[in-house]
């Protein structure tokens, strides 16, 4: 199994050099001055030629790669343009809050849409399967960002039940650790504060997680149903085993393994989707950093930015890959 | 005696008999189909899928009569009047300009079918075409495409659209081509799994055996063969595109104004969801229906066309 | 300096601002937040940098304006020049000479004593880009010093001659030429002063550790969602700020900002959707804002690019743009119809130039005059971003495309992002372009100079618009210490700009900001940078 | 004697295993290793052997559907193995393959009438009017009624389909048809249509089949020699009548023995193997067979022995025999 | 005679389809006694799975359901048991194996847990003790190495070990009725005769019951005492193995013997019945073999024949019986034989 992942692993590097290829060019595609960027709205033409050299801007681009690519290596994402911060030190918050609320908004659409997927399954053909099955193709159909508007409209303006913004109490913000707030509030043992930014999480992860919940309620459900069609299914009951063992002993754990695959790439379309439910909800997670970098061409960020995203998402299909290991033990290869 | 002409019969090889060795079927085991008519056969019991049907339809025509139905232009202004809730005069009321939010869902139609039908197209015949290349041709061919459809993958969809946006700049055509781009690993990859399997299966060898070019066996054993998927994806698509659409139209980065497109419209008017929130109900609701149409079709189109087919 | 939940202030009962329907939780976070006083400011996006010379949002002066102080500083509600860190100031008589007299005693935030050779260090440090303290190799920049001062050091236009230090508490700034809004751009907050110490310790990170001499001291900052800021106990004025703590929160959606302000979550907010003024306004226990007027919003054209280089065809545009009925519907009451480009209530603001007004025939007639019966063309660039002069652009560039529809000008709507637009735009892509601009020390010479000057093609002259007489009515008032002298000059500016019509003035707006009611003496200022030292929360 | 039309000699056929980054090899399995035999014209070829053993690879590889690793085939003296792709499509009208899967080796979305007539568009050298009677003819020769042409496979039985494919291999008069299993998918009482229409064919056309088989008695029924295969090796190859009265190799004994027949009569002693066919991807040393022979000698599992004539043709690949 | 274990009595049982009702079991009656080892031999899709699965009570449902009939379990009529007495039965009492050991082993859990699930769900058993029934089983069945396959998964077996484990499986608990539908279709011929040798064995041996569900006639050659002989979801033969091969009496048995290519045989052309077995479908009048019968006559396509009793267990379904009821048997011994 080691040999597994070590060569997952290796199959990573050619995809992780196309990644950096891919970011690089297109920072270099899109159109825009990062010299004009950094000087603003009343730079001149000289003082913009004069940046650009300074910045290696007019060196070659297989040059400019290479340094690109030597800096990633040694874990330095560069500089904004807009801030002069170091991006590697500015994105970690941001990453983190996207984490978290991806997290939880998976925790959302895996905890609901694997037991409703489970129950259509088990009662194939009532009611419930029904609406849940109805619920769910509403649930893909959404737009995120109108989902999480309508929330915000309901929820916060309307019956007030739920904050409208952010990631805790802007009054009381907490001393971060690990900028993981739920994480943070719990190592501080104050768990009225993991209360709050739990109550902060619930609006923006349900928006985000409904698509994917609805998706992993679908899938759950289909595996489920083919899974009990097989031939070891039909083993078990003829042993004498119970609607129950069949369904939660070696259905579900057979019918994990898609559901797996369709978590990790949904994962992908959570970090995808957080750049509009982040500006809705006032998140300072990644998606806003890079959207609000390519509003102002802050081109270090966009290629990190995009990067980081990117990277996670590979990392999460990795984990995914590495968990079928320890659910199915045909994978060796 | 019955034994004894039975016997006969058995050594009187009923072989040069054309009459017996026409083996026996019974004219009513037979499905008088071909594998279409049984596809629509199929969908024509789904219930779902004709509520798909039927709604896709509506928005259809909704979008072709919108001159009839509506007396409003998309774009015609009316400062006077706005922010104006549902009433006998603007059944959806009106936007911050004063526009007719009915006329301009019936006109965001055409839009946003138009963005699904164009974004699936470009996306269906270029990832058809390097996924059949991919998965017929093999080697290191398949190992280039593969890696980059591999590479395009793993950035988060509408992430890459963006970026695609940023590039070519802000329009509805280029959201469009952006769009059709994130799509094209989707089908790409989906063509290149079936034409393996396909690869493997019998007839395809078949096909050789007797002696056939690659271009006759892609095109005419393939390809048909491969369209259960395609299709299946390609409704879906029509969705997800639309919904893709719609994130960039509402970042501003999709169809420019006065174009009507829904996602825009939200953008546009979410300053007003406690002022006016009609503004944003109806469209959004249009940008459900469409896809949950899209969806309830591909879906018992996948029912219809392969009962087997997962994701 | 760590952040605020640890050092309890106990004697304190926190009433007052949870006044809002936060949870049961809010009573024991508030007897671990660092005070009663703590005021949450919501704002739409996060400052760029907190080093304010080197960068010209408002966002972040916004918040460096509480940090840091300038020689010289604006009135609490207009840009007359009151003393800031000098106390006292002479200017020689031929204009060219100015001597401050600092105040004594001030301190930085890191205890670095306040004196004439930080005020030396901090101009140098903008004027020379090969100070040790410009940081230009990391991306530096201060173009607000190079704009108001005339360039840098070693250009001819630069016109600070020499800094002189007389003695501690003495400078003297010695010009090149005479200079009429010299002191009100002493008193622009960009100019501000950075303890020298801090320069030193920090090098480029200084815009994540601003250490200023103001009301109030850095604590931290969580890009894209908070900036803290604490009460400055060593603050020269005595008793002041109120305030424990300043929290600047950034809530993106407009939306969702004024439901945090009616949940309470929040104190102050800017940036409101005009529509939504009546609303707070009429409601209990909100207070709404309205700044000075300080802006102008405006259609500009590309006077390069034909058709817009006939001045025929420009002023047919600014019959059929319906600038009041824009203003009517997208601001409330909450702006006046903009006739000049500079706003009415600045000197030299010319009165009796009377507006277009809106009549189709009459741009008809004009663009049959120019030759355009069959109408044309346009790209009508739209910015993508609010700005106080233009909450909704993209709205405004609706409406000027139906109305110039209705003259027969087809207008094609593109959009590029923000920094793009101001690049592109400063090269001269564009036909038709929606922008605008916010005074920032009060002077006509502030929108003349940068919008119209032939000299800023380029730069902020957008409009490519140069025309030789203008320049030099400009630079004569520029050069001119008499305020009346050059009310006359801009007064004749604008007569020409009215005929020349290189655009079309559209609004200029009051941008509003909203408050809890228990927010006390707060004034929002025209720059849109607002002092806050005086502001404290009602208890009861 | 007749001459032989079609000779293997030294056939291998090893798939790579891929695995790593850059899809390196990490092994291979030896689906077909070292096969030689002859085909004469007119006659059948039976080839036995259980699942796995590389039945279908051998006769896959001799058609080059699969490339083969090593080896030549000659077919009516033109050596297949050194044509370039072009000769080699012009030659498939004389050579073709019937498979064993009826439901997998027709196109489903095509009629039968095109499945039928493809091979001989794409040949073309009739006419679109003449390919339709042909067809037709074709549907007839096998026992098929001409108003089946316009249907599509789904709409048979398993025993019709394979009949369409008998037709389409027949569309181009070929000399040489390589069976693969035509009748193990089939139901016995279909089984015997088919094999007897195989026969009247072979008549009828003088065909020459190259018959893959796992069931002995299928194999027995229809060819003149048999070969039998183990683990990607011939292990025996004889007339059928001598390889059936009297196997020599250990294995050949040992199948022959294990096969159950409906006479409750034949009561014979079993020969029941010890434990599992090898894996191709790692096949023993020596003889391949040693693992499992009841008679296996110490130089069975250090040499592999030769395939050789030991009787006048009846070869064995056996060391009981080589001495 | 010995005691019966399973006695089928007119089972119906029919699928609901979209297409319509299928009856695929169409009247079945069968018995199966103690200790004995019967055969139901039958072309595809004459409905030998339907029956075993509805004694198992495992058809998928819906679309399945037994229609009408009765099972009987040691004189317990099982149709109508309660679903709790079924999960007593299944595994405990009737043991089933299926035809594709591949896929009948869940892929996920080890072969070891799969064995003790079937004991713990029947016996009150430490972990330990069912983990040392199961490497017992394992023995039982053949497998070497015991204690290091009970923790393989499937994947890591071969088809015919995997089949030894589905039997060992069946064993756990002592059935008295073991069920095996076509155990050895997936396997070689080799390796077919190892896992027919144990079954036999274990019949000897543990006096289990077993019902052998097969296409293969050989097969039954080799182990069945008694043969069933299915026709389009209806018994038309049943017999001891020994008459029915040698002495077939349904001219569909006759011509499925013929049929066959055997290895003593030597004819140049097989016989062959025309025809295909027909799919199973509601209201059909007539012998179900008359379409493709060379003997049949008017009544054949105009009444469904009854099961003729030619004996104390011989029956047969065709109507020629009912002219000579007596003589008839003596009549075939010497045609066929001849
Ligand atoms: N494309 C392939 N890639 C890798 N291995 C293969 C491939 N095709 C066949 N093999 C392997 O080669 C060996 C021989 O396969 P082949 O299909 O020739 O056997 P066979 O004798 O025809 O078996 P069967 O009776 O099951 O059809 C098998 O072990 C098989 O797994
Ligand atoms: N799930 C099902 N739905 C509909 N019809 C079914 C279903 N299962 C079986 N049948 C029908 O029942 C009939 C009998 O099937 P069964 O599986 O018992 O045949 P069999 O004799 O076991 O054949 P084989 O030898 O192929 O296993 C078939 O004609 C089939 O069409
Ligand atoms: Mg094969
Ligand atoms: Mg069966």
């Amino acid at each position: 199994m080691t040999a597994y992942i070590i060569r997952r692993l290796l199959h990573l590097i050619p995809v992780l050099i196309g990644m950096t290829l891919i970011t690089f060019s297109i920072v270099h595609l899109i159109p825009g001055n990062p010299a004009q960027t950094i000087l603003g709205e009343a730079a001149t033409q000289e003082a913009v030629k004069n940046l650009e050299e300074s910045m290696g801007l007019n060196e070659p681009y297989i040059k400019q790669y290479g340094i690109y690519v030597t800096d990633l290596l040694k874990g330095d994402l560069g500089t904004s343009l807009r801030t002069k911060a170091a991006i590697t030190k500015e994105i970690w918050p941001h990453i983190a809050a996207t984490f978290e609320l991806t997290f939880f908004a998976m925790l959302f659409a895996i905890f609901i849409g694997v037991n409703a997927g489970i129950i259509s399954a088990w009662k194939q053909n009532s009611w419930f399967d029904f609406l849940a099955m109805l619920f769910a193709l509403v649930g893909v159909s959404i737009p995120v960002f109108w989902l999480a508007l309508m929330e915000q409209w309901v929820f916060a303006q309307e019956l007030g039940w739920f904050p409208a913004y952010g990631r805790e109490n802007s009054r009381d913000p907490i001393a971060a650790i690990t900028q993981f707030y739920v994480l943070d509030a719990l190592i501080h043992l104050d768990f009225p504060r993991v209360f709050t930014i739990l109550k902060h999480l619930l609006l923006p992860s349900i928006a985000l997680g409904t698509i994917p919940m609805a998706i992993i309620a679908r899938m759950t459900r289909s595996s489920m149903l083919e899974v009990m069609q097989s031939d070891y299914i039909r083993t078990v009951r003829a042993k004498g085993g119970g609607q129950f063992l069949v369904i939660y002993k070696h259905a579900l754990k057979n019918a994990t393994i898609p559901v797996l695959t369709v978590i990790g790439l949904q994962t992908g379309v959570l970090l995808g989707g957080a750049i509009l439910t982040e500006t809705i909800f006032s998140w300072p997670g990644i998606g806003r950093y890079v959207f609000e970098a390519i509003n102002y061409r802050d081109y270090p960020v966009i290629q990190s930015g995009i990067l980081v995203i990117a990277f996670l998402f590979v990392m999460i299909n990795l984990i995914v890959d590495i968990l079928y290991t320890y659910i199915d033990p045909r994978i060796k290869y | 005696m019955s034994a004894e002409k039975n016997n006969k019969q058995g050594q009187q090889l009923p072989l040069t008999n054309p009459a017996t060795l026409d083996s026996h079927i019974d004219e009513d085991d037979i499905e008088e189909t071909s594998p279409w008519k049984d596809t629509c056969k199929h969908l024509q019991k789904n219930r779902f899928a004709i509520t798909g049907f039927l709604i896709i339809l509506f928005f259809v025509l909704f979008g072709l009569l919108a001159p009839l139905l509506t007396s409003y232009s998309y774009q015609g202004q009316d400062l006077a009047n706005r922010l104006q809730p549902p009433s006998s005069e603007h059944w959806f009321g009106t936007d911050d300009v004063g526009r007719d939010i009915f006329t301009r869902i019936a006109y965001g139609a055409r839009v946003s079918l138009q963005v699904g039908f164009f974004a699936v197209t470009g996306a269906l015949v270029f990832g058809t075409l390097l996924g059949m290349i991919a998965g017929y041709f093999g080697r290191w061919i398949d190992t280039i495409i593969s890696r980059i459809f591999d590479i395009l993958l793993a950035f988060p969809s509408i992430l890459l659209a963006i970026a695609v946006v940023a590039i070519l700049g802000a329009s509805l055509q280029n959201a469009l081509i952006a769009i059709a781009i994130i799509n094209i690993p989707i089908f790409g990859r989906i063509v290149r799994s079936k034409v393996i399997s396909l690869r493997e299966e019998e007839f395809i060898m078949a096909a050789r055996a007797q002696g056939m070019k690659n271009g006759r066996i892609i095109f005419h054993h393939i390809l048909p063969n491969s369209a259960a998927p395609i299709i299946v994806q390609a409704t879906l698509g029509f969705g997800t595109a639309i919904l893709d659409a719609a994130a960039l139209g509402f970042l501003g980065l999709g169809a420019q104004p006065p174009t009507p497109e829904w996602g825009a419209m939200l953008a546009g008017s979410r300053d007003f969801i406690q002022l006016a929130p009609w503004t944003l109900i109806f469209p959004g609701i249009s940008i459900m229906l469409v896809v949950l149409g899209f969806n309830l079709i591909g879906d018992g189109l996948r029912d219809a066309l392969d009962p087997k087919m997962k994701n | 300096a760590c952040s605020g939940d640890g050092g309890a202030d106990p004697s304190a009962s926190e009433e007052g601002n949870e006044a809002g329907n936060e949870e049961g939780t809010s009573e024991q976070k508030g007897s671990n937040a660092a005070g009663d006083q703590v005021l949450v400011y919501a704002r739409g996006g996060d400052s760029v940098s907190l080093d304010f010379a080197s960068i010209s949002d408002g966002e972040s002066s916004r918040v460096t304006k509480n940090i840091f102080e300038s020689l010289l500083d604006y009135d609490k509600e207009s840009f007359e020049v009151v003393p800031g860190l000098s106390h006292d100031w002479e200017v020689s008589d031929d204009g060219l000479s100015y001597t401050f007299f600092l105040e004594e005693d001030v301190t930085f935030h890191d205890g670095t004593p306040f004196n004439a050779e930080a005020v030396k260090i901090n101009f140098e440090r903008w004027a020379d880009p090969k100070h040790k303290y410009a940081f230009t190799d990391q991306g530096y920049a201060y173009p607000l010093y190079g704009t108001m001062f005339g360039g840098y050091k070693g250009d001819d236009t630069h016109n600070i001659k020499e800094i002189n230090v007389i003695n501690d508490y003495e400078i003297e700034f010695v010009l090149k030429a005479p200079q009429g809004p010299f002191l009100q751009n002493m008193a622009m907050h960009y100019f501000a002063m950075t303890s020298p110490a801090a320069l030193e310790k920090y090098g480029p990170d200084i815009g994540e550790n601003p250490v200023g001499t103001g009301p109030f001291k850095f604590v931290s900052w969580s890009k894209n969602d908070q900036i803290i800021l604490e009460k400055f106990a060593d603050y020269r004025k005595e008793g002041l700020p109120k305030l424990d703590q300043v929290i600047f929160e950034v809530i993106p959606e407009n939306s969702a900002r004024l439901i945090a302000l009616r949940s309470g979550e929040v104190d102050i907010i800017d940036g409101i959707n005009p529509d939504d003024a009546a609303g707070i306004e009429s409601e209990e226990g909100l207070e709404l804002y309205v700044r000075g007027e300080n802006n102008v919003g405006f259609l500009g054209m590309n006077v390069e690019k034909e058709p817009l280089n006939d001045k025929l065809v420009r002023q047919a545009i600014n019959y059929a743009v319906d600038t009041e009925a824009i203003v009517e519907a997208l601001y409330a009451d909450y702006a006046t119809t903009a006739i000049n480009l500079i706003p009415p209530n600045y000197f030299g603001y010319n009165e009796e130039i009377k507006a277009y007004g809106h009549d189709v025939e009459r741009a008809q007639e004009l663009l049959a005059e120019a030759g355009y019966d069959n109408g044309f063309e346009l790209d009508l660039w739209v910015m993508p971003v609010s700005r106080p002069y233009m909450p909704d652009p993209e709205t405004v560039a609706e409406i000027v495309q139906s109305n110039l529809e209705e003259v027969g000008i087809t207008t094609n709507i593109v959009r590029e992002e923000w920094a793009p637009y101001l690049e592109k735009t400063g090269k001269g892509e564009h036909e038709l372009y929606l922008l605008g601009w916010s005074g920032s020390n009060g002077d006509p010479d502030y929108f003349f100079d940068s919008l119209l000057h032939g000299d800023s093609i380029g730069g902020e002259n957008r409009s490519f618009y140069k025309n030789n007489e203008v320049d030099e009515l400009i630079d004569q008032a520029g050069a001119e210490i008499d305020q009346g002298q050059r009310a006359e000059l801009y007064k004749q500016v604008q007569a020409i700009l009215h005929e020349e019509a290189p655009g079309v003035n559209i609004v200029h707006s009051t941008p509003l900001a909203a408050a809890k009611s228990e927010v006390k003496n707060f004034i929002p200022h025209p720059s849109t940078s607002d002092p806050l030292e005086e502001v404290e929360i009602a208890t009861e | 004697m007749t001459k032989p039309l079609l000779e293997v000699k030294g056939l291998k056929k090893y798939f790579e295993i891929r695995g790593g980054v850059f899809g390196r090899k990490t092994g291979e399995i030896k689906a077909v290793d070292d096969v030689s035999f002859t085909v004469r014209e007119g006659e059948i070829l039976g080839i036995v052997g259980e699942s796995g053993c590389g039945k279908s690879t051998t006769g896959k590889s001799i058609l080059r559907l699969i490339e083969p690793s090593a080896g030549e085939v000659t077919f009516a003296g033109r050596k297949i193995t050194h044509l370039d792709s072009e000769e080699l499509r012009k030659l498939r009208k004389d050579m073709q393959i019937i498979f064993q899967d009826p439901y997998a080796s027709l196109n489903p979305r095509h009629t039968v009438e095109k499945i039928i007539g493809e091979p001989l568009l794409v040949h073309g050298t009739i006419s679109a009017e003449e390919r339709k009677k042909r067809v037709k003819e074709l549907l007839k020769v096998v026992g098929l009624s001409s108003y089946h042409a316009s249907r599509y496979p789904h709409q048979f039985s398993g025993g019709q389909r394979q009949r369409i494919g008998i037709a389409r291999a027949l569309a181009n008069h070929p000399q040489l048809i390589i069976c693969d299993e035509p009748v193990s998918a089939l139901d016995v009482s279909v089984q015997s249509q088919i094999l007897n229409l195989m026969q009247k064919l072979r008549e009828e056309f003088q065909l020459t089949y190259v018959f893959i088989a796992h069931d002995l008695s299928v194999v027995k029924h229809i060819s003149d020699r048999v070969g039998v295969m183990y683990l990607g090796g011939l292990m025996e190859l004889a007339d059928k009548d001598k390889l059936y009265e009297g196997p020599k190799h250990p294995y050949t004994q040992a199948l022959l023995s294990a096969v159950p027949t409906p006479d409750p009569d034949d009561v014979r002693e079993r020969i029941i193997l010890k434990g599992d066919v090898p894996s191709p991807a790692n096949p023993p040393t020596g003889c391949v067979f040693h693992t499992r022979c009841p008679q296996a000698m110490d130089i069975c599992k250090t040499v592999k022995p030769a395939f050789e004539e030991v009787e006048d043709n009846h070869f064995v690949a056996c060391h009981l025999f080589i001495m | 005679m010995l005691e019966v274990i399973l006695e089928l009595q007119d089972l119906h049982t029919h699928f609901f389809t979209d297409k319509g009702e299928i009856p695929a079991v169409d009247g079945v009656s069968l018995s199966v006694h103690k200790g004995e080892v019967v055969g139901i031999v039958g072309e595809s899709g004459c409905g030998k799975s339907v029956t075993s699965l509805s004694v198992m009570q495992l058809i998928p449902s819906p679309p399945g359901k037994i229609v009408s009939g009765k099972i009987k379990f040691k004189g317990e009529e099982i149709v109508s048991a309660s679903n709790k007495r079924m999960k007593q039965i299944r595994g405990n009492e009737i043991a089933m194996i299926f035809q594709e050991p591949m896929t009948s082993l869940d892929p996920l859990f080890t072969i070891g847990n799969q064995i003790m699930e079937g004991i713990q769900l029947h016996e009150k058993i430490s972990k330990q003790d069912a983990r040392n029934r199961a490497m017992a089983l394992l023995r039982l069945v053949g497998i070497p190495r015991a204690n290091e396959i009970v923790d393989s998964y499937p994947h890591q077996l071969s088809g015919g070990m995997r089949q030894r484990v589905m039997i060992a499986m069946s064993m756990a608990c002592n059935p008295d009725l073991l069920i095996a539908d076509e155990p050895t279709t997936a396997l070689d011929v080799t390796i077919q005769a190892q896992i027919l040798d144990l079954m036999r064995q274990l019949n000897k041996e543990k006096q289990t019951a077993i019902l052998l569900i097969t296409h293969d006639l050989g097969i039954v050659a080799e182990i069945c005492d008694r043969v069933v002989v299915m026709y389009a979801g209806q018994v038309i033969e049943e017999g001891t193995t020994r008459e029915i091969l040698k002495y077939p009496n349904h001219p569909y048995t006759k011509g499925l013997i013929r049929s066959l290519p055997t290895m003593n045989k030597k004819e140049q052309r097989l016989y062959s019945i025309p025809g295909t077995v027909p799919k199973p479908k509601m209201g059909r009048v007539g012998c179900r073999f008359a379409p493709r019968c060379d003997l049949a006559f008017e009544r054949c396509f105009q009444e469904t024949p009854p099961l003729f009793e030619l004996g104390k267990i011989r029956k047969s379904r065709c109507f020629l019986n009912e002219q000579t009821e007596g003589g008839r048997a003596e009549n075939d011994k010497t045609t066929a034989g001849s």
